[in-house]
């Protein structure tokens, strides 16, 4: 199929498109996961009809046992295959830490370049309807943690195209998808083969006079602060950085050093989060062309509270004031 | 599964025990159709894990457990906090996420608690259960208290590392700790049959070192039974016992879920037996209670539940100027963290 | 025993000295973990005597399940003790993360503070003899989840005081010893009791031209770069925080605000690491203050590597160097 | 484990292979001893293993396993690597962190791996080597290949989540997995008798619905026949076999760890059975090698083991200008990271 087929869809069915497209073109891709396999392919259905298309050899639905899913996926890209560790929500990837950063982000260097370790780990992260243990947002820990790439895309478009791309990557990576965003943007995509390069980031609305960074679910927040700063007169550049790691650093300077003045966004706690590295990074780069600190917008430093009236996370609002702190 | 008779009564369980598991066995069946009404109705917005098909298990629970003894359960909790005697009221308002709620809203229905009634610890990570009893087994031993821990899990639960690690400690030094393992053939969307080679998990806990026993969970009374003695041993210092109660899920994983992936054969024998109509039939026909005795505790356990519903629809909202409050003791840190 | 009864002791004895007295006086602390008990007393040898003393039962050598220990350490604090939770290599924390973020930081958040879940963590980083599986100093992991105390002591007085603290605090806590650290330095330490607190950094050498912060193994770091600077006539601040959550940014800001100048050196990562958050909140409050940018220098984006001839980790020529850029 | 006598020789193994079991006994147990002499005379800063103890059933599986089947071992790895016919040179090269070591001096000796002969990774966690096997099994099973793989560990091992969850996945999916725990009665310094209330760790395994059995560790042939039938097994897709070795650690967990604590008795009555020497009277009781053959094979081995010590001491550094390679297979983003 040429790329130039698209058709709309939303990041549920991007997903699994990436896999449909992915697992044809190569027949080492496996996928592993709790209930991935039909009759319900994933219980977010990223892996709709793949288990009928491609087997329950390639498409495996797991015993209840995250460290295994990690450490098959680790076994496998070690035995020539390439495999998909499908954890169901980005908490329980507390169970896969040791396969996937002790052990596969490292396994290339430990040997000297023999032993590349290729898996892929996605997950979801965003309700807050299951509470404090479904909820946490912890791209940060796996980018301290040198080899691993880390993707979180905000689009159908590019969760296909960063789903493609990390399954030929030469390198593990993590994958994050947003259940708040799964079902409900639609976009058009290419229906054939589609690939977003690592590290680079998109312009998703240009502007002369800030820059809010951000990624993931909190484009839109970034998106939202942006159009209501415009009726004040102030017009932001807001960039997805759409990969943690790589990080394209560049694309944020180039945008700083225009606009002087900078906010990062992202629904991670602030404290210790991604934001932290991004704004000390563009401080120690391009300090004197400030206007004023690299301000961040973060999750609130407490777990997720259940109550629907307790919001942790950014808004709008408060990615505007930050801003205005700034003028 | 198909035997449908169920054991005798033992004779210290007199005619109010009986009412009170009937009451539980019903009151969580109806909470379960509500707050699944409630979601469809977008009136709440919590994942709710329905109890029906383990009712029986939970009431015996409620019949053998004493208030001393702790309990630490999973997302799959109604049952088991109705066990401990927790209030419904600050249970169903923390389904709301209100202040009235056992954990004031913060937690939501897969953390209730309540230290009252030493309901302890809920989690929502499969298996994690299994090693927090074995850490509150050594605070009962070292307390010399003479309660027992009970933690209950699912079938599922015992493909996790956790649950193995906590069964090693626990069978190490005989933790006085029943370890209920809810048996109901299913782990979200796969069955029993296709996630492990060895589906006798009872015989698996045995190699353990440790006693262990498969228990019909359908059979009220033979679950008491099986509690009873495990219990007893565990308070008497002789140790752990795992028991497997065997019955099945006759709901879908969430109150909301689509579940016709069960075979239709499979779900139709299980419902023969679904725990709070068998026992229903099972009490009038042996004449423990009359229809008049029944139809009271359906009334009473109806208007508890409306009661309930009413209380947390009625609850008041968490305000955002506490959102800090129990991040530490001392919430100075995390709020200057955040400059609030 | 008065705390004016000293004695010269490593950071392995004052920990044991700090467990004694502890123990001594709180028969509801037990300790669980890994050869902590007779003979061998802990394979760093900081829990030595202390089963033999307090029995087997409140120190047990438990078997080789990390994600048990700290389980058992929650339910113990649940259950009314206090439980310390030795994990013999900071990597093997990959393994309790489940119990200790998912439950311990988050139980009394989520019960609306009906159980506070005092656990202690301990745990050992620094060698490079066992290559990339045994080195990796991932506090930033623990910082980053709300609800858990994260201490480095690098000093004798400083490990007892901060365990003793930890070990009458009302939530959970990380306290990290360093290898190097372990045995080669003595001082002075109060024989009885003994407690730091947490959130209170030390200014351990003073200076109005840079203020240098560090923790943990780094603080050599950061006084051999200030005594090298001082030979060039720049005199520097050097903070040793001590806790990193809470972290005394009060401490940090009062410097700054004199010296102007700002160089973060720590062993952990730099990318993503503790030194991006301390940066990006003294930007954020002193930005008008600063001569120049907070300049990090943390570990190398590299694991571990085995090879002597190959070192990660900060050189004071390294702090020099960056604090030589600000002027 | 007194008994001394060792079981007979099967007719395939010839001379060669007898002479290989005896070299590959021999060159463990005088490279454990060689790099504790290093260690102490600090000319080698690495933490070493000693293999000591488990020498018969490296040996049998280097006799049993081909260049096709997979291996995943751990920190205590010599034997395994010999097994393997990895070089000594790029094994001791890598002991002293060289650039000419199997890992390029970036592992260490926790981390050697030859890919040519399909040692495919070693790990230094307890137990994650269970759960690499279960991939690696996959991988085997999809392609069709016909080889097995081998995962080996020590007893303590079995106590952690890993282990069970990958005992899980190889029994559930019939992986082509020999599972060879090392049973040398201790974890560190802690007794199996100490950290278990089962120490029958093959009945434990049976329980996970798969094939198991129990094996004297300290009997070359034995070791040979039942890994033998597993490897068979496995390449045949009739699925994994845990094997547990008993034997005993006649040393101490690191090559310069103190073991007093091991009970004089026990390991006085594990001495007698010490792999090595008591091969070598086998070897000559039984008429397989004479004293003349034995002595070349000593000589030869001795002379392998000085040249690889030179070889590793007169080895390359890697340079710090290289400290990047291998973050990633693009060193770019790792070196710009860091400004370098
Ligand atoms: C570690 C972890 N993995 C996955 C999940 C998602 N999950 C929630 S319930 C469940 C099924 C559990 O099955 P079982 O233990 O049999 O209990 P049941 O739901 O049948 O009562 C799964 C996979 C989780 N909560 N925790
Ligand atoms: C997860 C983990 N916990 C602890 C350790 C530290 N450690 C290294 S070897 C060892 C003992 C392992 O015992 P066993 O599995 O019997 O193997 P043996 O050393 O006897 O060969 C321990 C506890 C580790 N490497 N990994
Ligand atoms: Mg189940
Ligand atoms: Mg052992």
């Amino acid at each position: 199929m040429p790329e130039t087929t698209v058709q709309s869809m939303t990041i549920a069915q991007a997903i699994n498109s990436g896999y449909h497209c992915a697992m044809e073109a190569d027949d080492k891709i496996v996928l592993l996961g709790e209930d991935v396999a039909e009759p319900i392919g994933g219980v977010f259905k990223t892996t709709k009809d793949l288990s009928t298309k491609f087997g329950t050899d390639r498409v495996r639905a797991t015993p209840i046992a995250e460290g295994a899913i990690a450490g098959s996926a680790v076994g496998l890209a070690l035995g020539g295959y390439r495999a998909v560790a499908e954890v169901m929500f980005f908490d329980f990837t507390t169970h896969v830490m040791d396969q996937i950063l002790n052990h596969a982000a490292k396994f290339r260097y430990m040997t000297g370049g023999a032993t590349p370790t290729p898996v892929l780990v996605t997950t979801v992260v965003g309700s807050s309807h299951f509470g404090a243990q479904h909820a946490q947002s912890v791209e940060s820990w796996f980018m301290h943690t040198p080899g691993i790439n880390v993707c979180f895309p905000s689009t159908p478009a590019d969760a296909k195209g960063l789903l493609m791309t990390c399954l030929e990557s030469p390198d593990p990576s993590l994958l994050i998808q947003h259940s708040g965003l799964l079902y409900s943007i639609k976009e058009e995509v290419p229906v054939g083969p589609h690939r977003v390069p690592l590290g680079k980031a998109k312009t998703v609305r240009t502007g002369d006079d800030v820059t809010i960074v951000s990624y993931g679910p909190a484009v839109r927040i970034a998106m939202a602060a942006a159009e209501s700063l415009a009726q004040d007169g102030i017009e932001a550049d807001v960039i997805d950085l759409r990969s943690l790691v790589p990080l394209d650093f560049p694309a944020v300077f180039e945008s700083v050093e225009r606009t002087g003045r900078c906010v990062i966004t992202h629904e991670a706690t602030q404290f210790a989060g991604p934001g932290a590295e991004i704004a000390a990074r563009i401080t120690e780069d391009l300090f004197s062309e400030l206007q004023g600190p690299v301000l961040r917008v973060g999750g609130l430093f407490t777990p997720q509270p259940f109550a629907k009236t307790l919001n942790r996370h950014p808004t709008s609002e408060r990615v505007v004031a930050k801003v205005k702190q700034l003028f | 599964m198909t035997d449908t008779t169920l054991t005798d009564r033992p004779p210290r369980l007199d005619v109010e025990a009986l009412e009170r598991m009937y009451s539980l066995m019903l009151g969580t069946a109806l909470a379960d159709q509500r707050a699944a009404a409630e979601s469809k109705a977008g009136r709440l917005m919590a994942a709710f894990y329905p109890v029906r098909g383990m009712e029986a298990v939970c009431a015996a629970l409620g019949e053998t457990m004493r208030t001393g003894d702790k309990m630490v359960s999973t997302y799959r909790n109604l049952g088991d906090a109705l066990a401990k005697r927790m209030p419904l009221r600050s249970i169903i308002a923390e389904l709301y996420g209100k202040a009235e709620g056992c954990s004031r809203g913060r937690g939501g229905p897969m953390h209730l608690q309540d230290q009252d009634v030493n309901f302890t610890a809920t989690t929502g990570i499969v298996g994690s259960g299994m090693q927090i009893a074995a850490g509150l087994g050594m605070a009962e031993q070292l307390s010399g208290d003479g309660n027992a821990v009970v933690v209950t899990f699912g079938d599922g639960a015992t493909s996790i590392g956790a649950f193995h690690e906590g069964m090693g400690f626990v069978a190490l030094w005989k933790l006085p700790v029943v370890i209920v393992c809810q048996n109901n053939q299913w782990g979200e969307h796969t069955s029993i049959k296709e996630y492990t080679a060895a589906p006798e998990l009872a015989q698996r806990a045995a190699s353990y070192g440790m006693r262990a026993e498969k228990v019909d969970g359908f059979d009220p009374m033979a679950c008491v039974a099986a509690l009873e003695t495990a219990l007893a041993r565990a308070r008497a210092g002789e140790g752990p016992t795992f028991l497997e109660f065997e019955h099945y899920r006759l709901t879908g994983h969430t109150g909301t879920a689509d579940f016709s992936y069960v075979p239709k054969d499979e779900l139709a024998a299980a419902m023969e037996r679904d725990p709070a109509p068998t026992f229903r039939k099972w009490l009038l026909a042996n004449g423990h209670l009359s229809e008049g005795q029944i139809a009271e505790v359906e009334t009473r356990v109806r208007a508890e539940l409306e009661d309930a519903f009413q209380f947390a629809q009625n609850g008041t909202d968490p305000v955002q100027a506490d959102i800090y409050e129990g991040v530490f003791e001392n919430d100075e840190f995390a709020r200057s963290v955040d400059g609030a």
